[in-house]
Order: structure tokens, then C-alpha cells, then sequence
């Protein structure tokens, strides 16, 4: 199953290429995203023998696991993000794609008249995108999760590239060198980690990594995780290697952002927890937890410097990005109860970011501005979209009932348990200081009194942009009201993956 | 004969209150070598006053013929709470003092209201600067209480005034003198007599309390007689209290001191109007941050013994 | 064999320092397609005795890819591009020559701190890292967007002899995902760089500074 | 405890309904107002039971959600604040079903109405939740909704910059108390309240200074109240009602809770309390007296109350560590009185606003005047919480500053530090007293009183019935409450016990009872003699016809309405005098010639604390933040510089 599930977005991707119809093209999309969540659940669903309904339905028969591509809950986490996020995108997109084809054109900003890049690529690589993610979140080789990763970083490109225009051209090429750079020094992290285990032959598969950590060489094992750390880091959008992501976050259409921010960035983050894992069984927990830490805070900070008065609601969600990266970094280098805290808060932190890159997308289509001065009483022109923009704030800063929230609380209070009240009272400032500068731009955009541009139609609010996310917004909303017992111990099982408990 | 004794000294206390400004008149006279009114001219004013019809202005509503009724029960509320030299009122209980203080509020803030309901520029002059003081005499009157209760270790008018003996002067002269010139102080300034005010004046622009009262007529105009009476009753028997905590045992005797006490206070500011000038209205404030001085400095001087 | 090696080592720090002091964009084009060559001739010297039948497939892959297909490339999309001969470094070339000796000097003090297995190939972990810097020193003070594509391509030559010398043995099924990733991010690389060329004047970075968050002048006030 | 899960489920069901009916206005706004009544009067019976009775109702409900549980604990203290909101909101509702009514068709009006109802079940949640997390679930509900109804005036400026700051106090405050409850419950397996462990020493000062500035950010005490004088005026006048009257309540209850999970109290606090409190009662009174706007004026007076509730809250801490249970006693018993009083007046006055609002349009005092004469039963009803709110004679809002004072004053006799925080109390109450009869006698007056100043107050009409129905109720229960003091000494008493234990409360009704009967007494002698005058007064008319006229205006000649004491005017002498503290800007009349044709003068409220402190220190910040800016630069060969020299330094920093 687990190839299956590899291999149905990678041929689909390839046919699409090849499909002449766009309307094809779009329902192969739609459906490969659907037949990838199925898949996707019965993977997880087979996970609990027993104790979940899917599980009863199908035959809960573990599979042979290849030596390279096997699932933990930790992987299973993963992919349950990356295909329920595909899932949403491609609805998304279908409908995006159509509605683009008839209204091409004009920049947003700049005025200028642009062509998209041929909807075979973008589907294509979407799919493919897809297919390497899903490899990412099951490969067991460190060398070969590095592959991937790259993969993603080089599929994902076209996926920014889609507006051919100067400015989005600049973020792919931004995107494109510094992610690679980041991506080489994670090789060289790879050899690092493949030369700490020469002495007792580990190699670089992870079970053997795991167990036999022991046995690495601890200076180079340390040195090995400061290349990866930084490579992936770079991948992940950790400040200071955060540089391209507002920019690619922001110049990209409003599926892929989504994709960037929810599934991209957690493929980066998988690797730093795989290796996090590693030096956490060699007793360097307090080595690779500090640096998380520390790398986690100064994102958190960086994020908050930049929201201050940020003139762009898309630049504004992918420092909202960052930040979010700076706070499950700070979970995952905590350790104990708070990396269950910082796999919840990556899995809300996904869904909520999703919906409210969909709902930007919105925004753009209604308002042809990316200038947050530029918008006023979206309430007017878009209410559905205005309450989806609204309720997105109240999510993603954290506001209860939401899984972003139980998310934050853990980290918090494992912080204050392990005494780090510096650690803690700096976190709460950026936090504050955040809300504060998220709560202006969405108050401003959202109410007021709007006065229409000359010649300006109303705004039709497709229900295919807006239902995913709105779903996504609402089971965010249900993880902070009722977090099932079978989510539970699969983040549990992550957290355990990676030396955390609850 | 012991329950009929508060309800005699309330009696007398209402009765005789009208009295007061009579003797302050005649002693303004006497400095001024006039003959001056009757002492009973208020008594004569009031029977008169009840009897007219009055007139009312188009723009007042029912607040301004309540304005007088309230304030009026309020301070024979107030007169109820109060000590007859040194001996407890029928109402009296831990905190009174308080009560009589909101009393006191109570009916500025009807007066006032009804000022502000005529409409006119004048009444509300009055009535702002009315206000204005109260936020200076309220802390200073509040201060004196407190020290007075720091002094006795009582919270009741009656504990406080029923502690002080004349043993209490030997060992709290000071602090008692201080607070017996900000009461003082107070009275003056609250009963709207020179330096603070001139209840004799006749230029609208410089009144205080009379010009808030320029529309009353009739039996309302009678209230507020009557309630200023009050008041300046209620002042005189704080200050006298405290000056005269001496108690022979004797109700009648007590009793006929206290009275002649209360007249000599009346007569101590009548001295005082005669002797000296009005201040300029902007100084007023000066004067009652004084009165507060005095007193906190009462306090400190008894929580530091 | 050793002896090989270690000439070839001196050789690629040379070509480092010839890269930090090439002006033209061609030369140092060809450049990096040499140093992939000699970097790619490494395995076959490094080993003890004959090397495997796979070390030598894997070795002409990469001089073919590096030293033929890269250079093509490039060359291509600098003609296509019409960017100009020089590589218009935004340091002086001195400083760019010291820069890249201060890193091999750095790269020495590194790889002695390092505690790496001894491969027995004198200077090569200190002649890796060496390059690696080089190659960010091309990305960094270089202005144009095809040199920034040579310093990523010298970084990936820094790290594959970095490998070698850590006798690191990848599943080929690993090498060769590397290789085709490293392939089709200069592919792809290439594609940016004449999409760039058509939508803007020159492929020089300046132009690609449009999207920013710096407030000059907004503060202080 | 049912009862109260199901006025939390009307409620939740009505305000869904109201969403769902919001097509049509109409419907949509009985369907809220209906729900939200049944649900005040479910609610009341359990609350007012408790209170009684003295027994807690629990329940505990596992919830699948991490840290959390569903319990609810429905404790005298709990009790005791959900009898105002019961009540309120209840009234509110009525209110709002009139006052609303102007709005259909132009404002979402089913919006307003599930916002109500959701605000309603939040501030239930937060007073009978038991777990950390479903607290503050309850707790940024709360905020939520309420942001959503600051905002009904959306299109002003003015309400979206309330909302702003609204909205940033609200998510800072909610981060200060998640730090704390995170630190209370570092150790445990839940956040149940049950479950926290109580800290010493450092760790628990932290604790207390979290829940202080956290709880204080919603109850509204300087230096925290800056987003209140904004934000309540914003809101429809019931909401404001509602959410001065007892949303910054649960700030309080809050404290309270706070204050019994920390089992040693430290003097400072008590301190820090009184002097919070001190301040914001004498800020809060000479503010209010500076407003131009009769809602501002009362948000201001909610910031005065609220610093006398927290004054009362530190007096009794610090007598609680110095050994004088009476004065401590005393002190929790007025708060909690207070807080019962504040509640039902501020919520009287707000509605009255509203009434105003509704009924000339503006509440700008200067465009007021002689509303007395065309909404006569909503004059009489403001005048009746103006009183209150002066904590005059007969009306509840003495009895609670009673017992504060009483408090104060049993200290005095007590030796060191307990006489000090008695002195400062009780002059505090005393200033503040003074100040804030100036604010209600200048906003009354301007209002209701004398002419009318402009065509808008001499066209006013008065409220409708249901707006009338809800006042007049609000105004009896003030009337009775203030009458009615010692029987709510029990309800006060077993509330004080269970937040501070038994003996301060013992010793609260022990010397407490006599001397609020005797205060009850007073009112009774005090309306006897009112009612002796108002008859002698008949008397003293009966056969005469008073004559009418012109108001005496010393002679002059053609008096006009513009020759009234304004607003500014009234409180000039005193403004003036607290210039320092009020920065009132403005100008005076400069006067050259001998004969002037005109002359103008101006002088306009400003949001000291805001401009002062606050707003300077968000530019500095953001100026900082800008300085950062440079970071992304936009140049890729910096970016990359980044990563390589971060590189370098952790090898050298790690290796």
C-alpha cells in the first residue's frame, strides 16, 4: 500500500503532462487527490488493529516494510497532513484553474499583463510534488529522505513559477538557490552523519541509527547535525535561513502558498526531527534541544519584527509561517511533553495556514491588491470570504477552542516545567507583539466602509475555494473542542518516535 | 425617659438650627455697628416663605421642585445620625459617620441637579463650582474623621464623640486642635460663608451656593432655608463635640452646655466674617487644601504616637 | 596512488584560486567543468587498489555530467541571455583572492578540528571545505545570476570530494537519486536563468532585489 | 448544575438560530432575545440557590482533548457573579429587542444577536469552569464575541481603532493567564483547577503578577484600562451595558480565583493592589468628569468602580497578612457587594445612554439638554443610577462602599501597615466619591437638565417600552438592593468564604450586620422624611397654582439655551485644576478688543494613558522593528551570506 500510494500521484503526474484536455487534467487531479487520502487513511487506519473503525473494514495485515520506505506514527503523521492538505488544494485548484483561465492577466500590483505557465506543468508538478512528499514522509535512508527533500525543493519551483511575471520570477529564482544551498549543506550533514557512524558500520538507514546511536562518534555526530540543522532549517523557513519564504510564499498563487507553508515546510521539518532523534538516543538531547530552541525563539522573533507594520497580507502569513516554524522548532527542542505540543501544533498550524492561504486567494481575486492599505470592508464586497479571513486570525494566534491553542499551551507549560522562564516570558512578548500586529492588518482589511472601484462586478465567492478552507478552519477548531483518542495516540506514537512523551 | 431623650435632642437640634444664622447676622452687626435683623429673622423668613405660591421657570421639570424636598430630608436624616453633645442620636450604629457624610452628598447633588435644571448660566456656575469645592472639602472632612477615629479607636459618631473626654485633650491636644481648625475650615467652606463665599453678596457672578438657588421660591425656597440651617447645625455640633468632649454626668447639664457652645461657634464665625475678606474665588480651593492639611497632619501626628 | 590524489587536490585548490580571479564568465564556466572533471577522476585514485566496476560508472557519469552537459548548459543559457562577458564581481578581484585563501587557511584550521577517520589523501578534507567556501564566495560577491549557479555547482564538487574523503559509501540507488537531483536543480537552474534574461534586461541580481521588506528611511524619525 | 448546562444550551441554541434566521431581522432578534431570557432565568434558579444554600454543584465530564476536562464548579463565589450576569443580560436582551429595532435592514442583525448569546454563555463558561483550558475557552469566547460587537459600528473609524486595541488587550491578557495557569499546573495531569499545585515564594509572585496583569487587562484597572473608555462606548448600548456592567467582572472573579489557588499571600501584592486600585478609582472618576460623551463618561466610571473593587481586594489582603480578619473581612465583603451593585447600576446607566442615543441620536453632551422634558421616565431612571453610581443614599452603590470604608476604618485602630492601607482607602473612596458626583451631576445635567442645546435633543422621543421595562426594573433593583443590605450580607457571606475562607467572612457578618441595618434604617428614616416633605409640601401648595415663567436670568433680557452651563464648562474649574494629570487640549478665548463679537472656547478629553504611554511605546517598538528591516533586504547574496556565516559560527560556537 505504501507503494501504492507513492506510485499513483507519480503516474498520475506524468499522464498529466501528457493530457491534452483540460478538464481531464482537472478531474484527474481531483481524483488522484481523493484516491491518495483514501489510500492515506487506510495506511493510518491499519496502524490501529482494532482500535479504530477503518481498521475493522480493512485487513489489518502489517505490510513486508521495504529497508527503504516504512511508516511510523511519526511518518504516518506526516502524510496524513501532506494528503489531507492535497486533498483540500486540489479541490482548490480545479476550481482556481478554471476560474483563471477566464480572467488572465493583469498583475495585481504592478499593472502589468502576464501569461500563467501551461496548466500541464502546474498540474504535472503538483502531482509529482505530491508523490515525492508522500516518499519523503515514508523513507527510512537518510541520504534518500535528503533526495527527496531536494526533489520537493526542485518540484515545487514551476509551482511558484505559475505567474509568469518579473516578481514572482525573482522569488523562484530566490527560492529555487537558496533552498538548494541550504539543501547542499544538508548533504554535507549527511556525510558528516554517515562518517560518525564508519567505526561501527551504522550506515545510514534510521533503524540502525536509531539503535546503535550509541556508538557514533559524538564530535562528528554534532557536527553532522549543524549541517542538517542548517540545510533543513533553510528548507523550513527557521530565521535567519528564512529569507526566500516570504517572498515564494507570497508570490506564489494561493493553492501552492498553502502547499509551502502546510506540507513543504513539515517535509523539512521531518528531516530535522529524524536526525533530531538520532543525537536525541546519543545522548546529545541537550545539544540539538538547545540549538531548536534557540533557532525556534529567534524565528518567533524575527516573525514578530516583521508583522509590525507589514503592507502585504500574504508576506504577513508567511512570516505568520515562520513564527509557527519558530514555535514547533522550540517544542521539538523542549522535548518530553512538548513535542507532542509541537506535533499538534504543526498539524493545526497546516490546516489553519491552508485555509488561510484559500482564503487569500479570495481576497486577491476580489480585491486585486496584495496591499493590506488597499483593502477595506471585505465585509462588503466578500462576506463569506471576510468571515473565513476572520476566523483564520482568531486560529492562528492561538485562540481557543483550536488544536494551535492546546498546541502553544503544551509548549508553554513544559517550558515553565523544565524552569526556562526567561525562554518563556521572551516567547510570550513575541507572541504578544505578534497578535498585536496580525490583529491591525485583519481588523483594517476586514471591516470598514469599502468604496468600489469604477467599473468594478460583484464578487462571485465560489463555494470550491471557499469549502476547503472552511474545512480546514473547522477541524482545526474541532481538534481544540474534541481531539479523538486515536489522534491522540498517533501524535503520541510521533512524539515517542522522537524521544517525546506526554 | 432615656428613649425619649434622643428623639428630645433631634427635636431641639431641628428646632434650634434656624437659630444659628440668626446669631452670626447679629454678631456681623454688632461689628459693623448696626442694630442688624431680628435673631429670629429665619424663623419669620420660613413661616413666610411656606406660605407663597411659587413660581416656576417653563424649562424645570420635576427634578427642580424635588431638588429642595430631597436635600431637605436628607440633612434632617443627617441631624438624626448626629450627637447631642456627646450623647448617642436614636440612629447610630458602627459607621454612621459615613452615612452622614453621603448625606451631606446626597443633598448637594439634588441641589446641584436642580440648579443645572433651569437652564440658566448663572445657576450652573453656582452649581460647577459647588461641585468643584466638594471635591476639595470631601478628603479633608474624610481626613478629620479618620484621625478623630484613630484618636478614639471608635467607628461610630457617638464611640468617637462618646471616647473623648477631657483627659483626651491633655494627651491629644495638638492633633484635636488641628482637626478643630479643619472642621472649621470646612464649615466655612461648606456652609458658603466668608472667606469662601458671601451668603450676603449680590453679584451673581461671585456667588456660590445662593446663586444655585436664585429660582426657588415658596415652600421649596423655604426647604432650602431650612436645609442650610441644617447644615450649618450639623458643622457646629461636630466641631463642638470634639472641642467640648466634657461630660458631667448630667444630660440637662451637658445638654445646656453644648448648646451654648453651638451658639458660640456661631458666633466664632460671625468674628470671622466681620474680621475677615472674601477670597478670590479662585483661592478657595487653597483654603480647603488647607483644612486637609490640617488634618492629615492630625493623622499622622496620632499614628505616629 | 596517493601521490595521484594528492596532486590532484593541489590542483583543485588552484582552480579555486583561479576562479576567485576569473573575470570572464566563459573561462570560469569552463573552469568548474574542469574541476567537476578532476574531482570526478578522485575515486578511481583514492581507493587501495583496482576500483570497482560501479565506482567507474558512477566516475564517468559524473565527468560527463559535469564536465560536458553542466558546461553546455550554461554556456547555452549564457548566450541565449546575451549576459555579457564578465562576471562583474561586486568585490574587488584581490579581495576576492584573499577571501579565498582566508578560507583555505580557515578550512585547514577546521579540518584539523574535525575529528575525521584519516583517508590518507593529505589536505583533502581542508581542500573540500575550501572549495565549498569558494563556491559561496562566488555566490556572494558575484553579481550575476549564472555565477550564483557556478558557486552552487563548485559547492557540490566542494561536498562530493568532501565524500570521498570520508569514504562515505552511499546504496547506489542513493548516489544516484543525488546525482539526478543535483542534475535537475542546474537543469532547472537553467531554465530560471533564461526565463530571468527575458523578463528583465540583464541577469544581473540588482534587478532581483524588487521583493523586500526594508522600511530605508521609515524610522529614526 | 443542569440548570446551568441548560442556559448554556439555550443560549448556544439561540444565538445558532439567530444566525440562521438572519435573513429576517424580525425573527432573528426574537429568537436571540427569547433564548437569551429563558436562559437568564434557567440560570438564576441554581445560582441564587447556591448562594442560599452555601452548597457547590459540580460536575465532571472527561473531555478528549489534552490537558482539559469538562468540569464545572458551581461554588457560592461562581454563584455570586452569575446572579448580575443572569440578571443583565437578561434585562439586556429585553432592552435589546427595542433598541435593536432601529438597525434592521442596515446592520446584521442576527449577527449581533448569536454574538450576544455566545458572549453570554462565555462569561457563564468562565464563572463555572473548573479546568484551565475550558476556561479560557469561556474566556477568549468572550473576547470574541464582544470584539465582534465592539465592531458593529464598523464602518467609524473610532470603532475599529476600540476594536484594535480591544482586541490586543484581550490577546495579551489571555497569553499572560494561559503562562499562569500553565505555571500553577506545570506538574499536574490536567489543568483542572482541583489538580494545581500551589507554588511558593518566587514562583507564586510570578503567578499573582501574570493573573494580574492578565486579569486585569479585562477588568479595566489603570494602567490596564486604556482599551476601555474605547471599546464599551462602541458597542450597541445593551452590549455596553452588559460589558461594564459585568463582562470586567470575570477580570475580578478572576483575581479571586487566583487569589485561592495561592495558599500564602505575599504583603506586596496587597499592596500593589491598592494602589492599582487607588489609582483607577481616582483616575477613573476625574476622566470620567473630563468626557463629551455620555458613554465615556460611564466607561470611564466603570474604570472608577472597578479600581474601588481592587482597592477593597488589596485592603483586605494586606489586613488578611497583618492579623485583622474584621478589616479584611470587611474589605472582600464590600468588593464582592460592589461588584453585585456596580453591576446592576452601570448596566441601568448604559441602557440609559442607550435610551438617549436612540432617542436624540447623539450623546454628545454638548448637544444634549432638557431630555428631561421629552423622555421624563428615562431621565428619572438615569437619575436613579447617577445616584447610585454616586453611591448616594438610599441606593445600593452605598452599601458596598459602606463596608469598604467600615473596612478602612476598623483599620485605623489597628497598628502598622493595616492603618496605612486603611487611610489610603478610605481617602481614596472619599476623593473618588467627590469627583464622581461632579461627573454624574455635569452628565445628567447636560443632559436631561435645561434646554435643549440643539435641534437633535429638542426633537428626542422617548425609548420604547421594552427599553423603558428594562431600565425601570434595573432602577427598582437598585432602590431595593441599597435597601436591602443586610439580607445580602448571607448571599455576600457564603460567596467571601468560599474565595478567602471562613474566617474573614465570620467575622465580616459578625460587624457588619448591625451597622448595614443601621444604614438600612437610615434609608428607611431618610425616605420617610421624604415622603413627610413631599406631603407637607402638598400641603403647603394645596389651593395654589404655582405661576410659570421665564428662569431668572438676572435681569437679562433674551436668555437662550446657549447661554446654559455646558459639559465643559461645568467641570472647567476642575479640569483646570487637574490639568497635570488631564492634558485636556483646547483653547481658551484670548480677548483684545473691548468689546469682543465673539469668542470661542474648546476643550477636548484626551486618552492620557494611551497617548503618553502606550502609544509611545508601540512607536518605539515598531521604529525598532523598521530598524530591523534591513534584514530582508532583498538581495540574494545576503541572504545566502546568512546561512554561511550562522554556518561558521555555530561550527566554531558547538564544535
Amino acid at each position: 500500500m505504501t507503494t501504492a500510494l507513492m506510485l499513483l500521484p507519480l503516474a498520475a503526474g506524468l499522464a498529466a503532462f501528457l493530457i491534452r484536455s483540460d478538464a481531464a487534467r482537472r478531474s484527474l487531479l481531483l481524483w488522484t487527490a481523493r484516491g491518495h487520502f483514501l489510500l492515506a487513511v487506510l495506511v493510518i487506519g491499519a496502524y490501529f488493529p482494532g482500535g479504530s473503525l477503518i481498521a475493522a473494514v480493512v485487513s489489518p495485515v502489517p505490510e513486508p516494510s521495504s529497508p527503504w520506505f516504512a511508516y511510523d506514527p511519526l511518518g504516518l503523521l506526516f502524510l496524513g497532513i501532506a494528503s489531507l492538505l492535497f486533498l483540500g488544494a486540489a479541490q482548490y485548484a480545479v476550481t482556481y484553474l478554471a476560474a483563471e483561465k477566464r480572467d488572465p492577466g493583469e498583475d495585481a500590483d504592478g499593472g502589468f499583463i502576464f501569461n500563467n505557465a501551461p496548466e500541464a506543468v502546474f498540474t504535472g508538478c503538483l502531482l509529482l510534488f505530491l508523490s515525492a512528499m508522500t516518499a519523503v514522509t515514508a523513507s527510512r535512508h537518510m541520504g534518500l529522505l535528503w533526495a527527496l527533500i531536494e526533489a520537493t525543493t526542485l518540484l515545487s519551483a514551476p509551482l511558484i513559477y505559475f505567474h509568469r511575471h518579473k516578481r514572482s520570477l525573482e522569488a523562484t529564482w530566490k527560492y529555487l538557490l537558496i533552498c538548494s544551498v541550504g539543501i547542499a549543506l544538508a548533504l554535507m550533514g549527511n556525510l558528516f552523519l554517515g562518517a560518525a557512524g564508519l567505526k561501527s558500520g551504522v550506515g545510514l538507514d534510521l533503524a540502525p541509527l536509531l539503535s546503535g546511536a550509541g556508538a557514533l562518534d559524538k564530535p562528528l555526530l554534532k557536527a553532522a547535525f549543524l549541517f542538517l540543522f542548517v540545510g533543513y532549517g533553510t528548507k523550513m523557513g527557521l530565521s535567519p535561513f528564512h529569507t526566500w519564504l516570504p517572498d515564494a510564499y507570497s508570490e506564489s498563487p494561493a493553492v501552492v502558498s498553502a502547499l509551502l507553508s502546510g506540507v513543504l515546510s513539515t517535509a523539512a521539518l521531518l528531516g530535522i526531527l529524524r536526525v533530531n532523534a538520532v543525537c536525541a538516543s546519543a545522548g546529545l538531547a541537550d545539544f540539538t534541544g538547545g540549538l531548536l530552541v534557540l533557532f525556534g525563539l529567534l524565528s518567533v522573533i524575527t516573525a514578530a519584527l516583521f508583522m509590525l507594520g507589514q503592507r502585504d497580507y500574504k508576506r504577513m502569513l508567511a512570516y505568520s509561517s515562520i513564527e509557527h516554524m519558530g514555535i514547533i522548532a522550540m517544542g521539538a527542542g523542549l522535548g518530553g511533553g512538548a513535542v507532542f505540543g509541537a506535533l499538534l501544533a504543526a498539524l493545526s498550524h497546516s490546516l489553519v495556514k491552508a485555509g488561510l492561504f484559500f482564503t487569500s486567494g479570495l481576497i486577491l481575486a476580489a480585491e486585486k491588491t496584495r496591499r493590506i492599505s488597499d483593502v477595506k470592508g471585505l465585509w462588503r464586497r466578500a462576506p463569506r470570504t471576510a468571515v473565513l479571513w476572520l476566523a483564520g486570525f482568531f486560529l492562528i494566534t492561538g485562540t481557543p477552542p483550536s488544536g494551535v491553542f492546546l498546541g502553544k499551551l503544551i509548549i508553554l507549560r513544559e517550558a515553565l516545567a523544565l524552569k526556562q522562564y526567561w525562554l518563556a516570558g521572551a516567547f510570550l512578548l513575541f507572541l504578544g507583539l505578534l497578535f498585536g500586529g496580525m490583529a491591525r492588518v485583519f481588523i483594517s482589511m476586514t471591516f470598514g466602509e469599502r468604496v468600489p472601484k469604477p467599473g468594478e462586478r460583484p464578487f462571485e465567492e465560489r463555494a470550491g475555494l471557499l469549502a476547503p478552507a472552511a474545512a480546514f478552519l473547522v477541524l482545526v477548531v474541532l481538534a481544540g473542542l474534541y481531539l479523538p483518542a486515536w489522534l491522540q495516540s498517533l501524535l503520541a506514537g510521533a512524539a515517542a518516535n522522537i524521544g517525546g512523551k506526554l | 425617659m432615656e428613649i425619649v431623650k434622643p428623639l428630645l435632642q433631634f427635636l431641639a437640634a431641628a428646632l434650634l438650627a434656624p437659630l444659628l444664622p440668626g446669631v452670626i447676622n447679629r454678631v456681623k452687626a454688632f461689628f459693623a455697628g448696626r442694630k442688624g435683623r431680628p435673631l429670629l429673622q429665619l424663623y419669620y423668613d420660613l413661616a413666610k416663605l411656606l406660605r407663597k405660591t411659587p413660581v416656576y421657570s417653563r424649562t424645570t421639570t420635576w427634578v427642580f421642585r424635588a431638588g429642595p424636598l430631597l436635600g431637605a430630608a436628607a440633612l434632617v436624616t443627617a441631624l438624626a445620625l448626629l450627637p447631642f453633645a456627646g450623647r448617642p442620636s436614636f440612629l447610630s450604629f458602627d459607621g454612621d459617620f459615613i452615612f452622614l457624610l453621603y448625606l451631606l452628598g446626597l443633598a448637594r447633588f439634588a441641589t446641584v441637579l436642580a440648579a443645572l435644571d433651569t437652564g440658566s448660566a448663572f445657576e450652573g456656575m453656582g452649581a460647577s463650582r459647588e461641585m468643584q469645592f466638594a471635591v476639595f472639602a470631601e478628603p479633608a472632612f474624610f481626613m478629620g474623621l479618620a484621625s478623630l477615629a484613630r484618636v478614639t479607636g471608635q467607628t461610630s459618631l457617638a464611640g468617637m464623640f462618646g471616647a473623648l473626654t477631657g483627659g483626651t485633650w491633655s494627651t491629644a491636644a495638638p492633633v484635636l486642635a488641628l482637626l478643630t481648625a479643619s472642621f472649621f475650615l470646612v464649615l466655612l467652606a461648606e456652609n458658603s460663608r466668608v472667606p469662601a463665599d458671601d451668603p450676603d453678596t449680590h453679584l451673581e457672578l461671585t456667588m456660590i451656593h445662593e446663586v444655585m438657588v436664585l429660582d426657588h421660591s415658596g415652600p421649596d425656597l423655604a426647604y432650602i432655608l431650612y436645609g442650610a440651617a441644617l447644615k450649618l447645625w450639623l458643622f457646629a455640633a461636630l466641631i463642638g463635640s470634639t472641642v467640648l468632649p466634657r461630660h458631667s454626668g448630667s444630660w440637662a447639664g451637658d445638654s445646656a452646655l453644648f448648646l451654648l457652645m453651638m451658639f458660640g461657634l456661631a458666633a466664632a464665625v460671625g468674628v470671622v466674617e466681620s474680621v475677615i475678606a472674601r477670597l478670590r474665588l479662585t483661592k478657595v480651593p487653597y483654603m480647603l487644601i488647607t483644612a486637609f492639611a490640617f488634618s492629615a497632619l492630625a493623622l499622622i501626628f496620632q499614628m505616629g504616637r | 596512488m596517493h601521490t595521484l590524489a594528492e596532486l590532484i587536490i593541489v590542483f583543485v585548490i588552484l582552480l579555486n584560486l583561479a576562479l576567485s580571479v576569473t573575470g570572464g564568465l566563459a573561462a570560469c564556466i569552463r573552469l568548474v567543468a574542469v574541476q567537476g572533471v578532476v574531482a570526478g577522476i578522485l575515486p578511481l585514485l583514492a581507493g587501495d587498489g583496482a576500483p570497482h566496476a560501479r565506482t567507474v560508472i558512477f566516475a564517468a557519469a559524473i565527468m560527463l555530467l559535469k564536465g560536458a552537459v553542466f558546461p553546455w548548459l550554461l554556456l547555452r543559457a549564457r548566450d541565449r541571455s546575451g549576459a555579457g562577458k564578465d562576471v562583474e564581481p561586486l568585490i574587488s578581484y584581490p579581495a576576492s583572492v584573499m577571501l579565498c585563501l582566508g578560507a583555505f587557511i580557515a578550512s585547514s584550521w577546521l579540518g584539523s578540528r574535525l575529528p575525521l577517520p584519516d583517508t590518507g589523501v593529505a589536505w583533502i578534507v581542508p581542500a573540500s571545505l575550501a572549495t565549498i567556501f569558494t563556491g559561496f564566495l562566488l555566490i556572494t560577491t558575484r553579481s550575476k545570476a549564472i555565477t550564483q549557479v557556478l558557486g552552487y555547482l563548485v559547492i557540490e564538487n566542494g561536498i562530493y570530494i568532501f565524500g570521498l574523503a570520508l569514504f562515505v559509501e552511499q546504496p547506489l540507488m542513493v548516489e544516484l537519486a543525488i546525482l539526478l537531483d543535483v542534475f535537475v536543480a542546474v537543469f532547472v537552474m537553467g531554465i530560471a536563468i533564461f526565463h530571468i534574461s527575458r523578463e528583465f534586461d540583464h541577469i544581473d541580481t540588482a534587478e532581483l532585489s524588487e521583493l523586500s521588506d526594508w522600511r530605508r528611511g521609515e524610522y529614526g524619525k | 448544575m443542569l440548570l446551568v448546562l441548560l442556559s448554556l444550551a439555550l443560549l448556544l441554541a439561540g444565538s445558532a438560530l439567530a444566525l440562521l434566521l438572519a435573513r429576517n431581522p424580525g425573527r432573528a432578534q426574537d429568537a436571540g432575545a427569547y433564548y437569551a431570557v429563558a436562559a437568564s432565568l434557567a440560570g438564576l434558579v441554581p445560582a441564587v440557590r447556591v448562594l442560599l444554600t452555601g452548597e457547590t454543584e459540580t460536575l465532571a465530564l472527561p473531555w478528549s482533548v489534552p490537558l482539559g476536562s469538562l468540569s464545572f464548579n458551581l461554588d457560592p463565589l461562581a454563584a455570586f457573579f452569575l446572579v448580575p450576569v443572569f440578571l443583565l443580560t437578561g434585562l439586556a436582551a429585553v432592552y435589546g429587542a427595542d433598541y435593536l429595532k432601529g438597525y434592521a435592514g442596515k446592520k446584521p442583525l442576527g449577527l449581533a444577536w448569536a454574538a450576544f448569546n455566545v458572549l453570554t454563555a462565555a462569561m457563564v463558561l468562565v464563572l463555572t469552569a473548573a479546568n484551565a483550558v475550558l476556561f479560557m475557552v469561556g474566556w477568549e469566547l468572550m473576547a470574541a464575541a464582544s470584539f465582534l460587537l465592539v465592531l458593529f459600528e464598523h464602518e467609524r473609524e473610532q470603532s475599529r481603532r476600540a476594536a484594535f486595541l480591544y482586541i490586543s488587550a484581550g490577546g495579551v491578557g489571555a497569553l499572560l493567564l494561559l503562562a499562569a495557569f500553565a505555571l500553577l499546573g506545570r506538574s499536574s495531569a490536567s489543568l483542572d483547577f482541583a489538580l494545581f499545585s500551589a507554588p511558593a515564594g518566587a514562583a507564586a509572585s510570578a503567578v499573582f503578577l501574570l493573573g494580574l496583569f492578565g486579569f486585569g487587562l479585562k477588568a479595566g484597572f489603570v494602567p490596564l484600562h486604556v482599551w476601555l473608555p474605547e471599546a464599551h462606548p462602541a458597542a450597541p448600548s445593551q452590549v455596553s451595558a452588559v460589558m461594564s456592567g459585568v463582562m470586567i467582572k470575570t477580570g475580578i472573579y478572576g483575581l479571586i480565583r487566583l487569589l485561592g489557588f495561592l495558599p500564602v499571600w505575599e504583603e506586596w501584592w496587597g499592596w500593589t493592589l491598592l494602589a492599582a486600585g487607588a489609582a483607577s478609582c481616582l483616575i477613573g472618576a476625574l476622566f470620567s468628569l473630563a468626557q463629551h460623551e455620555l458613554k465615556r463618561v460611564l466607561a470611564y466610571s466603570s474604570i472608577e468602580n472597578i479600581g474601588i473593587i481592587v482597592m477593597a481586594l488589596g485592603l483586605g489582603v494586606v489586613a488578611s497578612i497583618n492579623g485583622s480578619p474584621v478589616m479584611a473581612g470587611l474589605a472582600f465583603a464590600g468588593a464582592l457587594l460592589h461588584v453585585l451593585n456596580h453591576s446592576l447600576f452601570k448596566g441601568l446607566l448604559f441602557m440609559g445612554a442607550g435610551a438617549v442615543l436612540h432617542g436624540a441620536g447623539t450623546a454628545e453632551l454638548e448637544a444634549l439638554g432638557g431630555l428631561g422634558k421629552r423622555m421624563p421616565r428615562t431621565a428619572a431612571f438615569f437619575l436613579a443610577g447617577a445616584a447610585s453610581a454616586c453611591a448616594l443614599p438610599p441606593f445600593n452603590g452605598f452599601a458596598g462602599e459602606f463596608l469598604i470604608y467600615l473596612g478602612a476604618f476598623k483599620a485605623l485602630g489597628q497598628p502598622g501597615p493595616a492603618g496605612l492601607a486603611g487611610v489610603i482607602a478610605g481617602l481614596s473612596l472619599a476623593a473618588a466619591g467627590a469627583l464622581a458626583a461632579a461627573a454624574f451631576s455635569r452628565a445628567a445635567g447636560t443632559a436631561f437638565l435645561g434646554e435643549p442645546r440643539t435641534e437633535m435633543a429638542a426633537r428626542a422621543h422617548e425609548a420604547g417600552p421594552l427599553m423603558l421595562f428594562s431600565m425601570g426594573a434595573l432602577a427598582l433593583l437598585c432602590l431595593l438592593s441599597g435597601l436591602a443590605g443586610p439580607f445580602l450580607l448571607l448571599p455576600v457571606g457564603t460567596a467571601s468564604a468560599a474565595a478567602f475562607g471562613l474566617p474573614p467572612a465570620l467575622a465580616a457578618a459578625a460587624s457588619a450586620a448591625q451597622p448595614l441595618a443601621g444604614v438600612a434604617a437610615g434609608f428607611l428614616v431618610l425616605l420617610a422624611m421624604i415622603a413627610f416633605g413631599a406631603v407637607k409640601r402638598k400641603v403647603f401648595l394645596r389651593g395654589k397654582t404655582p405661576a410659570q415663567g421665564l428662569t431668572w436670568d438676572c435681569g437679562y433680557a433674551a436668555p437662550t439655551a446657549r447661554m446654559q452651563y455646558g459639559a465643559s464648562s461645568f467641570a472647567q474649574p476642575l479640569t483646570d485644576f487637574f490639568q497635570p494629570v488631564l492634558r485636556k487640549i483646547g483653547q481658551y478665548p484670548v480677548i483684545t478688543e473691548y468689546f469682543p463679537a465673539r469668542a470661542s472656547f474648546s476643550r477636548e478629553a484626551q486618552a492620557v494613558f494611551y497617548n503618553s504611554v502606550y502609544r509611545p511605546v508601540a512607536v518605539r517598538i515598531r521604529d525598532l522593528a523598521y530598524r530591523f528591516s534591513w534584514i530582508q533586504h532583498g538581495r540574494l547574496q545576503l541572504y545566502i551570506l546568512y546561512i554561511v556565516v550562522t554556518l561558521i559560527l555555530l561550527l566554531l560556537w558547538k564544535l
